[in-house]
């Protein structure tokens, strides 16, 4: 049996073909690793992310959330579920926790999930993959299993919005936290400590729909991790792996600028460290190369 | 009589309490006590006509429809900074997606605000598989102001499309169909279930 | 006046690098021979329990009963050099001398001179001074007078019964409870502060009535107060015209307050619309309304939209304004809100504020309590409302930046709290002047019916303070009244809230007991608290002159019928002002006197002038100055080691024939020290150092008398922060020594 | 060994603050026997490390020196120092009270001569300067501190800094082998007045204070402005030692805020008014470069207050804006950027100042759990009049978010409900 074992909730990006299908690999030899076994909740659905508030008002964006904590109580019972996408957990947690608060809704919910012949207890804890690394695993034992230390790369940790906020991992800042950091030292490499832009939103939700404001935004990340020295960025979230990296293009012809930093997931990072090779690590999927994880990885 | 001037009828003079009946997290508008923190938090601040703090006096001094058809909510990233920082920890943003929902409800939203219809056309890719397609929403997205300007938006992506997918982060398969739920239909009916207990009851409000 | 043989003796320490730095057996010949110090010892630690022993022996042998200690300065070891039964002076051998000098060969002999001098000056102080005692005139009183029946007063009287005194409670209408028994709820005063409580003044009548040591005497004022703390005799007239006399120990003044009269703000149409009321008839509204909604005047009709103008004619400078704020009444405003919002259902209830004042933990948690009910706060200032059928009111939304004009069934005022405190004393001194400093009276001056009639030399009531509040000037003494043994309580002292009022009232009943008590002992009150000195007159020398009643800071001092001064002691707070106003020197105190200060600067060693060391006098409030000198010798600041450092109770209490008489006597310079005087004066006695600037203006003539230059008397003020500073004014009048010369006047 | 001697008749005041100090000196002053348990090396409490109260712009050490006095004149008053309430059992005009006394390693022996920091060399952060400076191994805890001896920072003990100290010492008074002791005393009625301590800044993370070094705190600003403190009276930005002229007072700094402190603490609003005042005091009124800004939600200057508020206001040096400030930030010279609002018509603002002082919040230093007995707190830790605490009056700070003045006000009132215990006991015992 594995040592740790957990409900697994993937998201839409994360299937094969998706914007963050590597953060899926890598994600899978991260847990070959250190030994946790993914138990994909059967049949999951879209949570509808933040932006389906425009068209799903409340009720149906938790009854989204609902199914999907519905199915896994089902199939994987008694473990707890965790999310590798930011907007995938918040969506989940959020929902679980306002059932909680709420029992008018929590009927409502019931009514609504009883169409598809399901039934909430709403008893299972949601949590970031994050959380399991940091909680379960422990910055410790992370480092003791180290067979290539990033010895020399210096890692901008990036943590973004909704990994952090409203609800964040316990016992860090809002407004700075330190884990991306603690996790690259653990990992053998140099964080940037002093990178100031590591909440600030990229602008997910408006990527598509007014690309000018969210690259604004995107030119500022990126700008910071550049002005503070920084080989790469690492970050806990598909959608702001996904924004910063791949408009990089764009906004150099926007800002006449010439970034290429290269994003990466914290799965990633402790797969090359953990000698993992570079398809293992998804080091493929990256479009801004991380030459230095690939040098390291061989 | 649209639901629109039913809740007008109904509220007359009071929109703070139409809100806070109805508007998702409304109840908690009351509570702002004005000191203007989510407005100097947002990464958008810039984008806002009407910052939240605003909004929220607004909807006390009854500005009913400057609110409703107000863009501002709809530039909400969803980055949660106001509620975290929130003095009195109103649910800042999604009292933002409150009003914008209720907005499109009423049939007040902004037709051009481009996010409000990305909304839509995300939700409407979303409920057809009950997974996201990335490749048809993007599409979706780039055909929103027709076909030629659609083949436009293409091209100026092309670049960006074609890495995607040497980097096996887009598959072109997916046009034909791609990931989706198996109990579709389950996941329909619970969803339209949502849906009508959520317009009974905003009905029965306009009473 | 003391009866007994003096004997002196004199215990120098060695300790603490003075036996280092000093002759210490030249200082013993000193106090033998110059001090006349009959016994005279040395110790190497003195203010060890051995040392200390050492001198109680001596005491209890009948050695001693005057003591002087040198060694470190009045300010240390106090406890250890306690000797109640003794006088004791002390000799600032360290931080007033070792200290301040540098420790070198150069500085040697003229620190051991100054060493010498200040064991001359403490010996001279001793022997002019008594031991002092109560002058057995005093009496216990326990009995409290206090004015007002109204929530601060009863709640003084309940107080100090529960303390086990006797209350004597005047109330001038015909019922006990004043404002707060026309208030529909009170604002909440218990956790979890959401909603109005009762009153509960019901109850406080009952008990006030009820209780065997309390005295309740309606429809009364007080028609006269003479007497002192101790022994208060009160006239009490009752409005059939009857009246009596009660004595009393002590009073607490709680006369409270009136509304302010919103057509002061003619904007407001108070007068031109009854659905536009005042704070205070809103409550007649929601006593009116029972149990059922609050009806608008005019008509009776449901009130179904309400609008509530805070701060009108308040906190500005607009004429016939109030200056300041009631503080309370936000909170006033956000329970009234709350009525509507319990009695008339879905009613809109808005306050326009322009700063929400809701402080304290109960404070927000009501701010919060009205949000949650629906009360819409708008940051809203408001220029008019516009009476008829229906109200309107037009304010800038400061949020929105936007005027706007919002109808409403009843409009609220938000008006403030104006004291009801009497005439002040002083009044034509406060005023403000206009530029030929004539004083320009204010329009809205507050009721000049005396409260207290008090037969005070120095007027009928207690002083004000601002804006016709009796609050004490002193941040860190808030009971401190200018008349001792009275004290003021509620919102005649300051705007305050029940709450507030309530622990205002326990406060003062506190003071008055404490008051009453040190009366019956001869102890004087703060800041001198426990001194048993009193003045002490010699009248065959007074020439009637009044300068000391009318200076006394606190009107202490009456006349009699030939115009002499009547001292009434316990009224004293010994602050020696009157000693230093008295032209021919006849007054005193046992510890304290023109000899005790004169004959110290008569015992300093003026070297003659060729030997170039001149002789700078230097006469330090005890509070302030002196500490701050103190603790620039802790913190190693020197100064001139010509400087001789006399520490006075107040700069009032200096008299001018000590700078005579030292200027007579060869003194090249004298500086003064005394607290900041002005409006925002930190003189511990009020005016004492006022008067001594006032005085010392004056000294010019005295100077050009003896032909010196005017540069010899310098006075300032000086703070106790002020560590740095003081020194250095005594080394800059070394310097303009230096530059003027010496002094003709050596011998 | 410390002894205590107490009755029934005894009043325990635990903190000598200004409100431990004045109920304790109302008491004594009527003629009762008080014992004062102070847990700190010295008396004074928060205002020993304040420059000036508002609104007269006066010092606090001038009425803690006539306090002082009349605390030292009095008989009937025993001081316990570095001492902590550690029990109360009994009822009201019953209580036995039990006090933890730390050692000082100092005995009454000492002269304050100094002859013992002389000797000794490891210096440590300084708490009555909030750690801005080093005190060192043996000091005084400043100018006007009482009882005035010195302390022995017992981080010293043990090493050969202790040995050095006791050897400097002529009189005997260096103790290295004191223990920390415990008492038990009997009292009829005790005042809690424990006081507050500034909110953790630490915690407000939007401002940075744990990250940089221009923002600074509202009681660390103060300390500044002593001349005695750490930069002799000087404004300097922590940063960088250069002077701060344009200076940003952030009020509701951990106050009115959920995330912090619930209750408004009062006393910010006229603190900040004061500190405002400082830059005039500081740099005169011509320097053009000294300006101060008050960021803020509402002015509460309350009551007589008021003018001091318009005074500032006509202050040409000093501006307000209407907002709670979002966040800092800091360029690249390290000069803090304010971040927000201005609500009053919506203007979005980002400003550089040399300095950020947060005016921060008051806590209780009482919390319902360290309590050695059962009372009435509110939820925002501060104790709450209630029949049910017997014989137990909170003074001060202990009971609400209040200034000095009325902190002073409610001490003397919790002096005379203890007078009344003691009174009815006495009554009782004849």
């Amino acid at each position: 049996m594995a040592k740790h074992e957990y409900s697994y909730y993937p998201g839409c990006s994360s299937q094969s073909g998706a914007s963050s299908s590597n953060l899926m690999r890598s994600v899978n030899s991260m847990c070959e690793e250190l030994d946790v076994k993914l138990n994909e909740i059967p049949d999951w659905n879209c949570c509808s992310a933040s932006i389906g508030y425009g068209s799903g008002s409340v009720l149906p964006r938790v009854s989204l959330s609902a199914r999907n904590i519905a199915l896994s109580e089902e199939a994987n019972p008694g473990q707890d579920i965790v999310a590798t996408c930011a907007a995938c957990w918040l969506s989940t947690k959020e929902a679980s926790e306002r059932l909680h608060e709420d029992e008018g809704m929590f009927k409502d919910v019931n009514t609504a999930l009883a169409e598809a012949n399901l039934k909430l207890n709403n008893n299972t804890p949601v949590r970031h993959m994050a959380e399991v690394l940091i909680e379960d695993i422990g910055f410790d034992a992370l480092a003791e299993g180290v067979k290539k230390p990033l010895e020399g790369v210096k890692i901008a940790g990036y943590v973004g919005c909704q990994t952090n906020r409203p609800f964040g991992i316990a016992g860090e800042s809002f407004e700075n936290p330190k884990y991306l950091d603690k996790l690259v030292s653990s990992l053998g490499g140099d964080a940037i400590e002093s990178y100031e832009k590591k909440v600030q939103c990229c602008g997910g939700a408006l990527a598509f729909s007014e690309p000018e404001k969210s690259q604004e935004m995107i030119h500022g990340i990126i700008e910071a991790a550049y002005d503070n020295g920084a080989d790469m960025i690492v970050t806990p979230c598909p959608l702001c792996q996904a924004n910063v990296e791949i408009y990089q293009d764009e906004i150099n012809a926007r800002y006449n600028s010439k970034f290429e930093m290269p994003v990466v997931y914290y799965s990633q990072l402790i797969s090359v460290a953990y000698g993992r090779n570079s398809k293992d690590a998804a080091l493929d999927g990256q479009l801004i190369k991380a030459k230095k994880l690939e040098e390291i990885a061989g | 009589m649209s639901l629109n001037t039913a809740m007008v009828e109904k509220y007359r003079n009071n929109f703070l309490q139409e809100v806070a009946g109805n508007v998702e997290e409304g109840d908690w508008v009351k509570m702002c006590m004005q000191c203007g923190v989510c407005a100097g938090s947002c990464p958008l601040g810039n984008a806002w006509e009407h910052t939240p703090q605003k909004l929220f006096m607004m909807i006390r001094a009854n500005k009913r429809d400057e609110v409703l058809t107000s863009d501002s909510m709809w530039m909400c990233t969803s980055c949660y900074n106001c509620i975290v920082r929130c003095p009195r920890e109103l649910p800042i943003t999604h009292i933002m997606h409150g009003l914008a929902t209720y907005a499109k409800k009423l049939g007040l939203a902004p037709q051009s605000n481009p996010t409000q219809w990305f909304s839509e056309t995300f939700w409407n890719n979303m409920m057809k598989k009950g997974r996201v397609n990335e490749l048809k929403l993007g599409l979706s997205l780039y055909f929103k102001d027709g076909f030629v300007s659609g083949i436009k938006e293409s091209i100026a992506h092309q670049k960006l499309g074609m890495n995607m997918m040497k980097a096996k982060r887009m598959a072109p398969m997916e046009i034909m169909g791609g990931h989706g739920v198996k109990d579709l239909s389950g996941l329909q009916k619970m969803i339209k279930k949502a849906q009508d207990i959520e317009a009974e009851r905003l009905e029965a409000n306009s009473k | 006046m003391a009866n007994y043989d003096k004997k002196l003796g004199a215990y120098i320490c060695s300790g603490c690098g003075i036996g280092d730095r000093l002759d210490v057996s030249q200082l013993e010949t000193t106090a033998k021979r110059d001090g006349k110090a009959a016994n005279c010892k040395t110790h190497d630690f003195l203010c060890s329990k051995a040392g200390v022993e050492m001198i109680q022996k001596d005491i209890d042998d009948g050695e001693v009963n005057h003591v002087i200690i040198g060694g470190c300065s009045r300010r240390s070891k106090i406890e250890a050099f306690r000797f109640p039964e003794a006088a004791v002076t002390r000799a600032n051998l360290r931080e007033g001398c070792i200290w301040i000098r540098p420790d070198n060969d150069e500085a040697q002999e003229t620190t051991q001179e100054m060493a010498d001098d200040l064991i001359r000056m403490a010996c001279a102080e001793s022997k002019y001074m008594n031991i002092p005692t109560a002058s057995g005139e005093q009496e216990l009183n326990k009995t409290l007078l206090v004015v007002g029946g109204g929530i601060t007063g009863m709640t003084t009287a309940l107080e100090s019964a529960k303390a086990g005194y006797n209350v004597v409670l005047v109330e001038k209408a015909a019922e006990l409870g004043g404002w707060m028994a026309q208030l529909h709820k009170r604002t909440p005063n218990k956790m979890p502060y959401a909603a109005p409580q009762d009153t509960g003044i019901d109850a406080t009548i009952a008990a006030v009535n009820d209780h065997a040591n309390i005295t309740v005497h309606l429809n009364t004022t007080v028609s006269k107060t003479e007497g002192a703390p101790g022994r208060f005799k009160v006239e009490l007239a009752v409005e059939s015209g009857s009246a009596s006399t009660v004595d009393v120990g002590a009073i607490v003044q709680a006369s409270g307050f009136n509304m302010f009269d919103p057509a002061n703000v003619p904007a407001m149409n108070h007068d031109k619309s009854a659905d536009i009321v005042t704070n205070m008839e809103l409550e007649a509204l929601a006593n009116a309304a029972g149990d059922g909604p609050i009806k608008r005047p005019s008509d009776g009709k449901q009130v179904s939209s309400v609008i509530f103008i805070q701060n009108v004619g308040q906190n500005s400078e607009e004429e016939g304004h109030l200056p300041y704020h009631s503080g309370i009444g936000d909170m006033v405003s956000i329970k009234q809100a709350m009525y509507f919002k319990h009695l008339n259902g879905d009613c809109d209830t808005t306050i326009l504020f322009d700063n929400l004042r809701t402080p304290g933990a109960a404070g927000e948690d009501f701010y919060r309590a009205g949000q949650d009910a629906m009360v819409t706060f708008r940051k809203g200032i408001a220029s008019e409302v516009v009476a008829g059928g229906d109200l309107e009111v037009k304010f800038k939304d400061m949020i929105l930046d936007e005027e706007f004009t919002e109808s409403a069934d009843l409009v609220v005022l938000d008006v403030g709290m104006v004291p009801n405190s009497g005439p002040d004393p002083y009044a034509a001194d406060n005023l403000p002047k206009d530029e030929d400093g004539n004083p320009i009276e204010e329009e809205n001056a507050v009721s000049v019916e005396s409260i207290l009639n008090l037969d005070y030399r120095q007027g009928t009531d207690l002083p004000h303070l601002r804006h016709g509040f009796t609050d004490s000037h002193f941040i860190c003494f808030p009971y401190e009244t200018r008349r001792t043994g009275i004290y003021s309580a509620g919102p005649v002292r300051r705007p305050m809230d029940i709450h507030q009022t309530m622990e205002d009232a326990a406060g003062a009943a506190m003071k008055a007991i404490q008051a009453l008590e040190n009366a019956g002992k001869g102890r004087a009150a703060h800041p001198r608290s426990g001194d048993l000195s009193y003045p002490l007159f010699r009248k065959e020398g007074c020439t009637q002159c009044k300068r000391c009643t009318v200076e006394c800071p606190f009107g202490a001092i009456n006349e009699d019928e030939k115009g002499f001064p009547v001292f009434n002691e316990s009224r004293c707070r010994r602050c020696g002002t009157c000693m230093g106003a008295c032209p021919v020197r006849v007054i005193s105190f046992d510890n304290y006197s023109v000899d005790t200060v004169g004959q110290q600067i008569k015992n300093v060693d003026i070297p003659d002038e060729f030997d170039e060391k001149p002789r700078i006098l230097v006469l330090a409030c005890e509070n302030d100055a002196y500490p701050a000198l103190d603790m620039a010798g802790q913190n190693g600041i020197e100064y001139s080691s010509f400087a001789r450092i006399i520490p006075v109770r107040c700069l009032g209490s200096v008299n001018t024939i000590w700078l005579t008489d030292a200027l007579n006597s060869g003194y090249d310079g004298i500086v003064l020290m005394g607290c900041s005087k002005g409006d925002e004066y930190q003189c511990h006695f009020v005016k004492g150092s006022e008067m001594a600037h006032y005085r010392m203006g004056k000294i010019a003539d005295t100077l050009q008398t003896l032909s010196l230059e005017e540069e010899r008397v310098a006075t300032y003020e000086v703070a106790i922060t002020d560590i740095q500073r003081a020194p250095k004014l005594i080394n800059d009048m070394a310097e303009t020594i230096e530059q003027i010369g010496m002094s003709p006047f050596k011998f | 060994m410390t002894e205590v001697v107490a009755t029934n008749q005894t009043i325990l005041v635990v903190g000598a603050g200004i409100s431990g100090i004045t109920a304790a000196v109302e008491a004594a002053e009527t003629g009762k026997n008080v014992v004062l348990v102070e847990k700190r090396a010295y008396m004074g409490g928060r205002i020993s490390q304040l420059y000036k109260y508002f609104p007269k712009l006066c010092f606090p050490s001038c009425g803690l020196e006539i306090n002082q006095r009349r605390l030292s004149a009095q008989g009937g008053i025993t001081v316990l120092t570095m001492a902590e309430v550690s029990g109360v059992t009994g009822a009201e005009g019953d209580y036995t009270a039990t006090v933890k006394i730390s050692p000082r390693y100092v005995n009454e022996n000492c002269t304050a001569c100094g002859a013992c920091a002389d000797a000794v060399e490891a210096e440590f952060d300084n708490d009555h300067n909030y750690g801005m400076d080093k005190h060192k191994g043996a000091y005084l805890p400043y100018n006007m501190a009482k009882p005035e001896r010195f302390v022995i920072d017992p981080r010293i003990i043990g090493t050969e800094d202790a040995e050095k100290a006791k050897a400097a010492c002529k009189y005997d008074a260096i103790d290295l082998d004191m223990q920390e002791e415990t008492v038990e005393f009997k009292a009829g009625a005790i005042i809690w007045a424990t006081g507050w301590t500034p909110y953790d800044a630490n915690k407000i993370q939007p401002y940075g204070y744990d990250r940089y070094d221009n923002v600074i705190t509202s009681v660390e600003f103060e300390r500044m402005m002593d001349k005695f403190g750490p930069t002799g009276g000087k404004i300097l930005r922590p940063g960088d030692g250069k002077e701060a002229k344009d200076i940003a007072f952030i009020q509701c700094a951990g106050s009115r805020d959920r995330n912090h402190l619930k209750h408004c603490s009062r006393i910010c609003c006229m603190a900040s008014l004061k500190q405002s005042t400082y830059i005039t005091e500081q740099y005169g009124a011509e320097d053009e470069d000294a300006k101060g800004t008050i960021y803020y939600i509402d002015i509460r200057s309350i009551d007589r207050f008021e003018d001091f508020y318009r005074k500032v206001q006509n202050d040409p040096k000093i501006s307000f804006v209407k907002s709670k400030v979002a966040n800092i930030i800091v360029d690249k010279e390290n000069n803090p950027v304010v971040k927000g609002v201005d609500t009053e018509g919506y203007h979005r603002y980002e400003t550089k100042h040399d300095l950020v002082v947060l005016a921060v919040g008051m806590e209780p230093n009482v919390t319902k759990e360290s309590f050695p007995v059962e009372i009435a707190i509110n939820e925002h830790g501060f104790i709450e009049a209630d029949e049910a605490n017997g014989g137990i009056f909170a003074a001060g700070c202990a009971s609400d978010a209040l200034d000095v003045n009325r902190a002073v006000q409610s001490a003397t009132a919790a002096a005379l409900r203890a007078v009344q215990v003691v009174n009815k006991v006495a009554g009782a015992e004849g």
